[in-house]
């Protein structure tokens, strides 16, 4: 199964399909062999529980998802004590996902997460709004990332992601950043803005006006920029943002993502993740090509 | 379990309700009261998540699914013919816990009509004595001729709602448990009168959902646990709730 | 008809609907009567000729359209020579789209114009790459948006719109800054970035790469957008963003909008702006609403 | 025009192509050969823009659509039953100029055999004498067998291409014209032999399409005019331009 090998930074992965935060838990055991996945990225934990938002907090449009979840999780030690342990029994890697409102708070949560075995890197999310840079969220800010990322890049030798926002004038500004920082990889895109209005009465659906972005839909934004960011920086590229099905996956390696990540599609169909491994893997086969080899290998090339 | 299934008949109510049969004998034994499952018709539809639907009836290896028209992917649905395709997921949920030897109520509104339907089977399985309100807006969202029926605009049966005489017929007829699905603002009064008088009371709430399986806690509503209110998840610790866990008023 | 009846800025529009620049032109006129439509914004030119970008220059993904038109236009005096003196004929306002490569060319077009008749007003197009901002956009850095705006705010009492950028980290800041220029009205939003990639051989589609992203998939990121610019500047605002129906247009008024803009679903029914303003003429007639009550009326209040 | 029409018949030729007749007097009688018309199909079509398709046929008031299944769109088309309702845009673009008494040529590649199939008739209505060459990859691309045919495998007809003996042809049967339509580099190689020969000859082109009316720019090809260089639409300026202005290699 050589050629359907990658590698993202310091983790070897037996296969590129990930799963995007939050998008993918536990309960998909029932579907999917978590074994066969090239990495497990869990839901954002915080340092605090957090009950989220009120709802409702999904809408559906046409072609993408809204969410107002508000990072609804149990919370750090919760985390550690209930989940951590059912995750830690699979093979694959495991990636844990947290975000903080401060860079002190940031530093807490990865090393409380150090003394806990069986985790082979973190992706920071840095997309919350934060108070250091006015509510803004820490990912729009390139000197905050970068502050950010070699603040904790100094306290682990676990591979250390930072999941970029795709709300910004230049990501490329902040990649560049993080990458300064000593982040071994990048994940990217987390959800674009959104709103829904009823227009028949002019409410506002969600209670906090905007939501995230998902799904097919942000495909073609999140190749854009994995294509941008790819180009700028030296580390590797955990891509998502709409990826549905492995030919979606294959334009992301193309555009230059050593993994790709699946989302919302989850939703849809559980089995997805398990789907896009195997018709990769034929393709490949049948074409003789290795992901290795095709990665970063989006060409002009005039027919 | 996820099952790409083809429709086995299709039953037309009115204009606006239709069932749906399917026949899967590992679904069907599986399948309890109040679970419900996501469906994904298959071909050219132009929905993203799937859409959740109450286990109407059960019947050997045959499950029914009794839909409403209300938007693009129920009227997407109403489209289907016998043959095609839909991606089923479910059961889902948790289910209603059935009593045994009670006189047992059902209110019932609109569309909410469909997962009492299985569940009043079960009930009088189980040698439950079963009496059935039900209310609509008008003629077409009546069902059943056998039951108690009330339309808002007076066009069959009695004029009013279902709560209307709630309170003398729990009394008269000694109600022991009470099971409603209908509008929020139906089963939120349903459950004062019955929490007034200590009837026990599920009801079977809705909630916008995407995974239906509890990961991304799309569908949370709030419920009281040890006098603390906590986001549960409808697909997966609902959608049958005790009334008194439920917070109306968010 | 007042009911329908709205303002932009100066400006006095019989009806909120009108079109985005770039997606409509003369050839409509087979279809839709000019002077039933709120107004008329034309195409963007610029100072000389543009032949556009190589094709291809189109491409459809789900729900969305790529484009890398390239701005191609006949120049400034082709367009006053050729163009102008069909639109001038029509009843209703004409606002004219240009864009320059420098402050001083903005300027030297917008003079130009001023000497010709039949004009009400100019959308700015502040999203194409210049100079003096290092090739990125004017659009994206608020000093620059607010020089030019004043600059060019005091050589016209005709309406002046800014056409905004989508693709910046915070568009309140953008927007203020053209208001504090003088601006009499925004314009917003401009196309999204994506990009396509064929999954079968890695071929980047379109030669530049990035192309603009409009249809209906942009439609929540738009109204999210609109509904920020709207609680944070005084003044008007013309939306757009893949708004495909009266029920749409409703949407963005709501958030704020005084007009709406239809873009890319023209292409799709070249009737839809007529189809549009006579159903939110039948919409609000039998709701006995007006336009000028609903907008910015998008609401929060508790059900 | 715009007009939403129900498909009045449709023939299916092979797995691949299929025929869909509508009948309008009106735009039968607009309609010239080498136009064409931009379909959207009713109802839960998921594509976003219409689909460019020439006209295959016209007699009396029924238009033909000659369609091969390629992606979505045509695929959707190919699946649509007599009654179902399609909106058409057009006639759009302009039309092959049809000489009268001379001997003309037609080449056409694959489905590029549909806009010639139109032209062919009128042709002949004008005194014209016809030849007609045409090449597919293997028997299914085949449409006619009373015309000369190619196939890349040699499954139906001469194995070849519809180039191998072109030269020869037209200068045996002094061909004072020619009308070709099919893959672009087909094209750019019959019009060169034809340039050589200085023998008239007008290509049909394609291009990814939008508006399909002038507007948007987005179908733009490089034509030579006063020996300069300009992007000419496709949808409004073309289909049919004359291949000496055509720039072939962009
Ligand atoms: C547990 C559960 C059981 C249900 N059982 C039945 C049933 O047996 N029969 C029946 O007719 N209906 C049932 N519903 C409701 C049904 O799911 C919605 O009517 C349907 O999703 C509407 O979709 P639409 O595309 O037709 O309408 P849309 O126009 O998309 O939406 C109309 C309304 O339907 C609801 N809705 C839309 N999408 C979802 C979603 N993904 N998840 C939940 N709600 C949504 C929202 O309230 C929305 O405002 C059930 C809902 C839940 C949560
Ligand atoms: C003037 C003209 C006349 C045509 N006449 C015919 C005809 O008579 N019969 C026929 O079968 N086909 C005809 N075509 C081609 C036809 O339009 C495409 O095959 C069709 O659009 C493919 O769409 P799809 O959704 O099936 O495939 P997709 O998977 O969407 O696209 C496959 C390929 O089709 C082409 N295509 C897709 N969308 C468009 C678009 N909006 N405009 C133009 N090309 C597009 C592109 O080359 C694309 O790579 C014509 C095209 C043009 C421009
Ligand atoms: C319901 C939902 C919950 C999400 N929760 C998180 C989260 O907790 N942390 C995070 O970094 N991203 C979160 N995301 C963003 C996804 O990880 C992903 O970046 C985004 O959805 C784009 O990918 P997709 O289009 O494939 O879904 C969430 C997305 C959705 C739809
Ligand atoms: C083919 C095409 C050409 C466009 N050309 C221009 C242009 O010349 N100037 C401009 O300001 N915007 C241009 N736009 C952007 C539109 O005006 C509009 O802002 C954008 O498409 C979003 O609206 P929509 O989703 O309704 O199309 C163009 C868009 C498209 C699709
Ligand atoms: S629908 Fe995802 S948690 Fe309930
Ligand atoms: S398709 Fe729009 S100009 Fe030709």
């Amino acid at each position: 199964m050589n050629n359907i090998e990658t590698k993202l930074g310091k983790l070897q992965f037996q296969n590129p399909i990930t799963v995007a935060s939050g998008t993918f838990g536990y309960e998909y055991s029932d579907y999917v062999d978590f074994n066969k996945l090239g990495a497990i990225v869990t839901k954002t934990i915080t340092k605090h529980p957090k009950i989220g938002n009120k709802p409702p907090r999904l809408f559906e449009t046409s072609g993408g998802l809204l969410n107002s979840i508000g990072l609804q999780n149990p919370g750090l030690e919760n985390f550690i004590k209930d989940e951590l342990p059912k995750y830690r029994g699979f093979s694959t890697n495991l990636i844990i996902s947290f975000s903080g409102s401060s860079i002190s708070e940031f530093k807490e949560i990865l090393l409380r997460l150090e003394d806990e075995e069986g985790i082979d890197g973190y992706e920071i999310n840095v997309s919350c709004p934060n108070v250091e840079n006015e509510g803004l969220a820490f990912g729009v800010d390139a000197k905050i990332v970068n502050k950010l990322t070699g603040e904790l890049s100094k306290l682990t030798t676990r591979e250390l992601t930072i999941k970029l926002s795709p709300n910004v004038t230049d990501i490329k500004e902040i990649a560049k950043a993080a990458e300064d920082g000593g982040a071994d990889s990048l994940s990217l895109i987390n959800t674009l803005l959104g709103m829904a209005i009823d227009w028949k009465t002019g409410k506002i659906y969600f209670k906090r006006g905007l939501a995230g972005y998902s799904g097919p839909v942000i495909k073609p934004v999140a190749l854009n920029l994995v294509y941008q960011v790819a180009k700028t920086v030296n580390i590797p590229i955990m891509a998502m943002g709409g990826i549905s099905n492995w030919m979606d996956a294959l334009e992301f390696i193309y555009a230059g993502a050593s993994v790709v990540a699946i989302g919302t599609q989850n939703f849809v169909n559980p089995k997805i993740t398990i789907e896009t491994i195997n018709n990769l893997q034929n393709f490949l086969e049948e074409k003789k090509l290795t992901i290795k080899n095709l990665i970063g290998k989006a060409n002009m090339e005039e027919k | 379990m996820q099952k790409i299934l083809p429709i086995n008949y299709i039953e037309k109510i009115n204009k606006d309700y239709f069932i749906i049969y399917i026949k899967n004998k590992e679904l069907a034994l599986k399948s309890k009261p109040g679970q419900f499952f996501e469906l994904l018709p298959m071909g050219n539809y132009k929905g993203l998540l799937r859409k959740p639907i109450s286990i109407y009836n059960i019947e050997n290896d045959t499950i029914g699914f009794m839909i409403k028209k209300i938007g693009y992917g129920t009227k997407y649905l109403s489209q289907l013919k016998v043959g095609d395709f839909i991606d089923f997921l479910g059961p889902l949920g948790n289910s209603f816990n059935i009593p045994m030897n009670q006189k047992v109520m059902l209110i019932s509104g609109g569309i909410g009509y469909a997962p009492l339907f299985y569940l009043s089977k079960e009930l009088k399985n189980k040698h439950n004595s079963v009496i059935w309100i039900h209310g609509g807006r008008s003629e077409k969202d009546i069902f059943d001729s056998n039951i108690m029926n009330y339309t808002n605009d007076g066009s069959y049966g009695k004029k009013g709602f279902v709560t209307s005489n709630l309170e003398k017929i729990l009394e008269v007829e000694k109600i022991e448990k009470v099971f409603t699905c209908g509008p929020q603002i139906m089963m939120k009064e349903i459950s004062k009168i019955t929490q007034k008088k200590e009837i026990n009371t599920e009801v079977s709430l809705e909630s916008y959902m995407a995974c239906g399986i509890g990961v991304c806690k799309g569908c949370s509503v709030l419920i009281k646990k040890n006098n603390e209110n906590v986001y549960k998840t409808v697909c997966k610790d609902g959608p049958i709730f005790n009334s008194k866990e439920v917070v109306w008023d968010e």
